[in-house]
């Protein structure tokens, strides 16, 4: 044989062009930052068309009340997000932070001076152990995750309803130090908004820099390939249902100590609005890419959306059918944005010649 | 043996013995439940889930879904009751109205689904909001409720000399329209190519989008129809017709054996589904079982009939290997 | 010529009250009586059919309590199905939809059973009796007192109810709007309805909106237990505590830590475990022969004394109970 | 060939001793040997479906085997997962690649092992950069960040081909990597190969080229059904003779076209343009003609096929079928118009795959083989019987999924599919892309056969002996363009390897 390895070389120098200048930009994340920042303005033309109708809307209260109201559905669009990278959906969330909310009430009847973290703890593990009823389902059993939990979105409102039996927890039953948990403020930043920041920070930062964050997207983009990759799969997405319940628990106990008035019907059809907060939010419904960040920031939109409408005094019962049209527009949105990536894809031939 | 896993083999079947067990046992030791009246009670209350779970299964074979579907009936209902109140139009008239607006907001769907290109999953996430949202705009808080008592009476009449509600007529009608498309014509075939495969069946010949939209639209039309019967049955039509119907038909149509992915399942299998949901609900209600009970039966039916045809495959596997296995060292 | 609106019959006129009411007739023992709330998770149908309980069990009747899980009228028809044919004697319900369960009730009068309802009526000639926890205009007057008292007789207020659709806060809604015209009022204006849903979230929402859109708001008035409890949860974590009032219908459990902490004054209820206590009992006496629904019947419900049917088959519970923070320890439910 | 002096006599790194496995009923591996020896690329090749693919996916620990034994170094060799088979230094390229669509090429490359900085965080930068270092080595420029959705087959090919590399295998397996390659790049890969090869590790490579397979390879295992036949060194054999061990009989390997008359202008594209693919293609395709057209990977050859058909649509320029103005935009009137259209990716476009084979081989005639409307099962058997026949599908029943079959009868399948709709226009894109050779020439003979009856018929292919073999002309593509026809006399090698290199405008 002739040929050597510098000689091939040589003769492929010959017939590729000289380096042309890669491009360096990541077309990826330039969409996801489009993406994000589509949000953002929709979020600021909305504020600001509510506070030129009524300039209290902007007041430290106002802004309070809103960073504490989307608090709870950030939490649980984060776990979403996680789920949903994967190619898989989570329906039970409502019903798992209703469960949560539920047994944290009961765990203060029961124990009284119970001190906050340990309910905090203790509800977190309840959320996980859900998630891992469903991700144990899913992963071992390899049944698409919609059904599964479609299933213990039944399953796990029943157990609680079975639980309450028409019961109530009130404030009263419930210790000052821990409602005030929902309450309170760090620097004017409600803690319960603090929190989902920290959840949100922690969760991008995992999914954008660690190797199981990457393999997630992975699995979601291409499950078969996956495999082949040597990604676990399997333990993946039980992980991730996991989170995905431990988050719902976190805004279980959170509900409570915000809410402070508990009945077995905590949360209801707030899966839904979890995943339209994620879809809204930029992450494709089948899997692969998306951020928490847009998804957070779709969940912010839509908890201002409902506070907006209040204020400007919007007919109420116009209220979901312009959730609704959002949703439309946002995947429209997100659509025309991937039509127009394809496209310069492939303006710039692939070789990058 | 042999039958058994024949029947194992095949969800259809499965589900129908499932179904026939079940109406055993219940006739048996449920007093009340084998009853005529019964009878007419539980097929009248499955009329809307039947109807819609027809081109539901359709939809979910392409690889679709379709979550619209109750807002679709509030608001055909809504409509229903607004035109009832204010246009002086005949009841005949608003009926077809009715049901023709119900395709105009599949139409909606369809279009975004395949003239954007966009998954069904959220652009029906997003109607699913929309339309309920205006179905509230509709008839903000009113509830229309003076219907002519001999049409509302009309749709709860059981088949003179029998205690069949009329009502199965026109829904066995539908299922078996909808069941021949589905299992016995060229347009069936390409429901599955599609679900399985759009790019595939693309490649074939099939029209994908246009497929798809007129499915949506016939859902939307269904769900129109439903909307009538709804606001008829109950006499009262308001915004909150039908709410979260949505995951009962889909729960139903899974149940029937149908693939979330698409590309599997029939229609013989949904309709099993449908009753077996329901005769199972009236059977617990009438043994005094709590509501919530029924919630996590509910659930767990649900759950169980994906787990369990894989738990059987996988021990049928297994089977088969340590019986190859033994042949093997036999050898 | 098709069904059009105009040659529609209607079907009213005078319901009930066939045969006659015979007072002397003693309650029947074993009676079959079924409660059929709006919805089983909600505690305070949970208190309503417990007080039923008591009085059921102390007519020595079989009580019954089934009922959907979500409040939605089609599932309501159902189990009016499943209980007409278990054969029960009496059927005590609170209706989700006025009209939409009708049907169901007829058949189940046709099947034998007497038909009570409580805290949401169906139409009249549905049902023998409906039990009314207090008269629409008592509400009315009742709480727009209370506001008055609270706001010193002058300024804007704002209502925020339940559902847009709910019947009996309408009804209350446009009798508070009869009220204020009187003239010990006329200083005070109401400005706009909110809807929360009976969902606490959305109530909760819709009370910092009232708050932010109408800066010269002087109080609140919510009729529904969910909503006058996330108004008051607001109220006290914002900085209008004290300063904007709230009175509404509540239950004194929810109400009691915003009571103590001052950001409600007083507020109102009748009290469910009556309530359902002389549904029971009136269902007891339809069944025994004691009343047949017409207006002039008399009947002894237990502890609460006797009470007289009125017009159109109405019983009336009573005025609600006014709580403020020197009675409600007093009270638990 | 470099003689002996690669390490024969060293200890094999690899041993495969009596390897068998089935799927339900289908014995795939019937007790195979294999050896691989450090510094020597070892040729695996057969029939369809005898049991290649499913040997590659137990070397990576895709499959557990029923039974046998496997040592590396000596030591038995468990694999549990893909994960065990890379850490045992054995990497895979798959037959099929398996990319993630929405990851960058970098990432797609790295995936599991990206290189970390601090606190375990992927540092992007450095992966990119080693991305880039991989594809110098094969010299090719794909931009690493950029993601791996819109690559076309051969990128795709060429970014598994990294991945390979990027693990430093002590053992490349690779599963007809050359299937989607021109010349030019099947020579890098083999260059990089052999360097693989002079650092000692060992290669097993597949393919049905056997230009290929006596260019690289030092060694041949032949599988037969499932079973092993024989493993020799290269240098011993011939081509007929591997031929006749894997098929079992003696067979002529390329099939020339039989001259048929000409008709009329069946086929005829005028000036047809898609945006930034092709831009003013002009043909036609007569009656009883094989037109070929060839090109380099990329040349926008299957661009073109695609417009005619239907799939896309372009955006200047016409089709005509047998004079008449096909419109644009619909397969479905491009099929009643007599054209059929065997894509060139089976899994993607080809076939539905969880459909049987019976369904599948009728999916496009479901409207002729039905009466009033409505279809009997009875019809569908009866045609996909015929055609399933006359291509000699191996499969147990014409009711099994179409996935389980090899890939070589899953083509013939899509074949069987178009044949059935009778067509007089026959576009055919790598027609033999994964046949084996009996097969291939098989369906060289009914293409000519096809001819003879009448058919016009446009051939995509990047074999070029195919495209001399068989076309009576041959239109040259090069850069979205048509460059040059050739009548089947001036048609060499050279010279279309000179019009689709874009030197032939100038020559
Ligand atoms: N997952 C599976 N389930 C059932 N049968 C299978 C499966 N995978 C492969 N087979 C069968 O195993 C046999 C060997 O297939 P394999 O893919 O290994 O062939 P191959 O030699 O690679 O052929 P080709 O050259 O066509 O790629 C075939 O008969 C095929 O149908
Ligand atoms: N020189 C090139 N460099 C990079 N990409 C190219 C080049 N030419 C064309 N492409 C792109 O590559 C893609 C593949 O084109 P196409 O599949 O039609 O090629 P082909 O000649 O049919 O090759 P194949 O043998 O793979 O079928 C097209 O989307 C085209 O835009
Ligand atoms: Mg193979
Ligand atoms: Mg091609």
């Amino acid at each position: 044989m002739s040929l050597t390895d510098t000689g091939v070389t040589e003769r492929i120098a010959n017939t590729s062009p000289p380096d042309a200048g890669r491009p360096r930009r990541r077309l990826t994340e330039r969409l996801l930052a489009v993406r994000e920042l589509s949000l953002l303005l929709a979020l600021g033309a909305l504020i600001l068309v509510t506070m030129l109708h009524n300039d209290r809307f902007l007041s430290s209260q106002s802004i309070k009340d809103l960073l504490l109201g989307c608090a709870i559905l950030v939490i649980l669009a984060v776990g979403q997000t996680l789920v949903i990278i994967t190619r898989n959906v989570d329906l039970s969330v409502g019903s798992i932070l209703g469960l949560v909310a539920f047994a944290t009430g009961e765990l203060f009847l029961a124990a009284p001076g119970t001190p906050w973290p340990a309910a905090l703890l203790l509800g977190v593990a309840l959320g996980a152990v859900c998630g891992a009823v469903n991700g144990g389902l899913i992963a071992v059993a390899k049944v698409p995750a919609l059904v599964i939990t479609l299933g213990t979105l039944y399953a796990f409102r029943g157990i609680d309803y079975y639980w309450a039996a028409g019961q109530q927890i009130n404030a009263a039953d419930m210790p000052r130090s821990f409602l005030r948990l929902g309450n309170q403020t760090l620097l004017g930043v409600p803690v319960l908004f603090l929190v989902a920041l920290v959840v949100v920070a922690a969760a991008g930062f995992y999914l954008h820099s660690y190797r199981s964050g990457r393999e997630l997207y992975a699995i979601g983009s291409e499950p078969a390939a996956a495999r082949l990759s040597g990604v676990p799969v399997g333990r993946r997405v039980f992980a991730v249902f996991v989170a995905s319940g431990a988050l719902a628990g976190l805004a279980g106990v959170l509900y409570a100590a915000r809410f402070g008035t508990l009945d077995a019907a905590a949360g209801t059809g707030l899966e839904l609005q979890v995943v339209a907060a994620a879809v809204v939010g930029g992450v494709a419904i089948f899997g692969g890419s998306g951020s928490v960040f847009g998804a957070a920031l779709g969940a912010v939109l839509l908890t201002t959306i409902g506070s907006s409408l209040a204020v400007l005094r919007i007919d109420p019962f116009w209220q979901q059918a312009v959730v609704g049209a959002l949703i439309l527009a946002a995947i429209g949105l997100d659509r025309l944005l991937a039509a127009r990536m394809a496209a310069r894809l492939r303006g710039r031939s692939a070789r990058g010649a | 043996m042999a039958g058994l896993r024949g029947a194992l083999g095949s969800w259809d079947a499965a589900i129908v013995a499932g179904l026939a067990v079940v109406v055993l046992l219940a006739s048996v030791s449920v007093p009340n439940f084998a009853t005529g009246r019964n009878a007419q009670f539980l097929l009248l209350d499955l009329v809307p889930l039947a109807l819609l779970a027809l081109p539901m299964t359709l939809i979910v074979i392409t690889g679709e879904i379709d979550l619209s579907v109750a807002s679709m009936v509030g608001l055909g209902s809504t409509l229903m009751g607004q035109m009832w109140l204010s246009s002086g139009l005949s009841l005949e008239l608003i009926c077809v109205l009715v049901v023709l607006s119900g395709a105009l907001l599949g139409a909606v769907n369809g279009v975004f689904v395949t003239g954007f290109g966009l998954p069904s999953l959220a652009v029906t996430i997003g109607t699913l909001a929309l339309y309920r949202g205006l179905s509230f705009v509709v008839l903000g808080d009113q509830a229309v409720a003076d219907f002519p008592a001999d049409w509302t009476d009309a749709v709860v009449q059981p088949i003179p000399g029998t205690s069949i509600p009329v009502m199965v007529v026109p829904v066995l009608l539908l299922a078996l329209v909808f069941g021949v498309v589905l299992h016995a014509t060229p347009v069936g075939r390409a429901l599955y190519a599609m679900g399985n495969n759009g790019e595939a069946a693309t490649f074939a010949g099939v029209s994908v989008a246009r497929t798809k939209f007129w499915l949506f639209v016939a859902s939307g039309a269904v769900c129109g129809l439903v909307g009538v019967f709804w606001t008829l049955r109950y006499a009262s039509a308001r915004g909150d017709n039908a709410t979260g119907l949505e995951l009962t038909v889909v729960t139903a149509v899974l149940l029937g054996g149908v693939s979330i992915f698409g590309g599997r399942g029939g229609l013989l299998g949904v309709v099993a589904g449908v009753l077996l949901l329901g005769v199972l609900r009236n059977a617990l209600q009438l043994a005094d079982v709590d509501a919530n009970a029924l919630t996590i039966v509910t659930g767990t039916l649900l759950i169980a009939s994906v787990v369990l045809p894989h738990a059987v495959a996988d021990v049928r596997a297994r089977l088969h290997r340590r019986r190859q296995r033994a042949q093997l060292t036999a050898s | 010529g098709g069904t059009t609106r105009e040659n529609s019959g209607t079907d009213a006129g005078g319901a009930q009250a066939s045969g006659a009411a015979n007072p002397d007739a003693p309650i029947k023992e074993g009676l079959k009586i079924a409660f059929l709330p709006k919805q089983v998770n909600n505690p305070y149908f949970t208190t309503a059919d417990n007080g039923g309980k008591e009085a059921v069990t102390e007519v020595k009747g079989e009580f019954k309590e089934v009922g959907p899980s979500e409040a939605s009228a089609s599932s309501q028809v159902s189990y009016i199905n499943t209980l007409s044919q278990q054969g029960m004697d009496v059927i005590v319900t609170s209706a989700n939809d006025p009209n939409a369960i009708c049907g169901a009730l007829n058949q189940a009068k046709a099947a034998g059973a007497k038909i009570v309802t409580f805290d949401s009526d169906t139409k009249p000639e549905c049902r023998q009796i409906f039990v009314n926890q207090v008269t629409a205009q008592g509400i009315a007057e009742n709480q727009v007192k209370l506001i008055s008292e609270q706001i010193g007789g002058e300024g804007e207020i704002a209502i925020l109810s339940a559902t847009a659709n709910a019947t009996n806060q309408n009804a209350w809604i446009e009798l508070m709007k009869q009220e204020l015209k009187k003239p010990e009022y006329s200083k005070i204006k109401l400005v706009t309805v909110a809807y929360g849903n009976d969902d606490d979230q959305k109530s909760f929402q819709e009370t910092q909106g009232l708050l932010q859109s109408y800066p010269n708001l002087k109080g609140i008035i919510s009729p529904t237990t969910v909503g006058v409890a996330a108004a008051a949860r607001y109220l006290s974590g914002s900085q209008y505590k004290g300063k904007v009032k709230l009175t509404g219908l509540g239950t004194p459990n929810q109400m009691r830590e915003y009571v103590k902490d001052g950001t409600v004054d007083a507020f109102a209820l009748w009290s469910p475990a009556d309530l359902g206590y002389l549904a029971a009992y009136a269902g007891a006496a339809l069944a025994s022969g004691q009343i047949t629904g017409a207006e002039g019947d008399k009947f002894k419900a237990g502890k609460l004394g006797e009470f007289t049917v009125g017009k159109d088959g109405v019983v009336v519970l009573g005025p609600p109970t006014v709580f403020d923070k020197n009675n409600i320890d007093q009270f638990q439910f | 060939m470099s003689p002996d002096a690669r390490g024969t006599k060293a200890p094999p790194l690899l041993v495969l001793d009596d390897i068998r496995k089935s799927f339900g009923a289908v014995a795939a591996l019937r007790g195979v040997h294999l050896e691989l020896h450090p510094g020597e690329a070892h040729a695996l090749v057969g029939e369809n479906g005898a049991g290649k693919s499913t040997l590659v996916k137990i070397l990576a620990g895709a499959h557990a085997p029923d039974s046998g034994r496997m040592t590396l170094d000596g030591h038995p060799l468990l694999l549990r997962g893909p994960a065990d088979a890379r850490s045992a230094g054995i990497a895979v390229i798959y037959q099929e690649p398996t990319l993630f669509p929405d990851l960058t090429v970098a990432e797609n490359i790295f995936m599991g092992r990206q290189p970390l900085r601090s606190f375990r965080r992927i540092d992007t930068r450095e992966m990119n950069r080693a991305a880039e270092r991989l594809f110098d080595r094969l010299g090719v420029r794909i931009d690493p960040s950029r993601p791996a959705r819109g690559l076309s087959i051969a990128d795709q090919q060429l970014v598994e081909i990294a991945k390979a590399l990027s693990f430093d295998a002590r053992i490349l397996v690779m599963d007809e990597p050359t299937a989607a390659l021109s010349g030019v790049e099947v020579e890098r890969l083999f260059g990089v190969a052999r360097s693989l090869c002079e650092r000692g590790a060992a290669v097993l490579f597949i393919s049905h080229r056997f230009d290929e397979v006596f260019d690289l390879c030092q060694r041949l295992t032949v599988l037969r059904d499932g079973a092993w036949v024989s493993s020799d060194r290269t240098a011993d054999l011939t081509v007929d003779e591997v031929v006749r061990r894997m098929v079992g009989r003696d067979v002529a390997s390329l099939y020339p076209k039989q001259d048929a008359p000409l008709r009329d202008t069946l086929l005829e594209v005028r000036g047809l343009s898609r945006a930034g693919v092709f831009s003013d293609v002009s043909f036609s395709v007569r009656g009883g003609e094989i037109v070929a057209l060839a090109g380099l990977v990329g040349a926008g050859r299957s661009e073109v096929a695609r417009a005619i058909f239907g799939i896309d649509r372009h955006d200047a320029g016409e089709v005509r079928v047998a004079g008449r103005v096909l419109p644009a935009g619909s397969p479905r009137k491009a099929i009643a118009a007599g054209m059929a259209l065997v894509p060139e990716d089976r899994r993607q476009q080809g076939l539905v795959m969880e459909l049987s084979v019976e369904r599948n081989a009728t999916l496009a005639r479901r409207r002729a083989l039905s009466r009033l409307g409505l279809l009997s099962g009875g019809a569908e058997r009866a045609e996909a019987r015929q055609w399933t026949t006359r291509l000699q599908v191996k499969t147990s029943r014409l009711a099994a999924p179409v996935a389980t079959l090899s890939g070589g009868n899953q083509q013939k399948v899509v074949l069987a599919k178009w044949l059935a709709t009778r067509p007089r226009i026959l576009i055919i894109d790598e027609p033999t892309r994964g046949i084996d050779v009996g097969t291939k020439s098989e369906v060289h003979r009914l293409l000519s056969e096809l001819a003879g009856e009448g058919l016009a018929i446009l051939m995509i292919s990047s074999e070029l002996p195919e495209v001399l073999g068989m076309a009576d002309r041959v239109l040259v593509m090069h850069e979205g363009r048509l460059v040059r026809e050739l009548s089947r006399d001036e048609a060499d090698e050279t010279s279309v390897m000179f019009a689709a290199t874009g030197q032939g405008a100038t020559a």
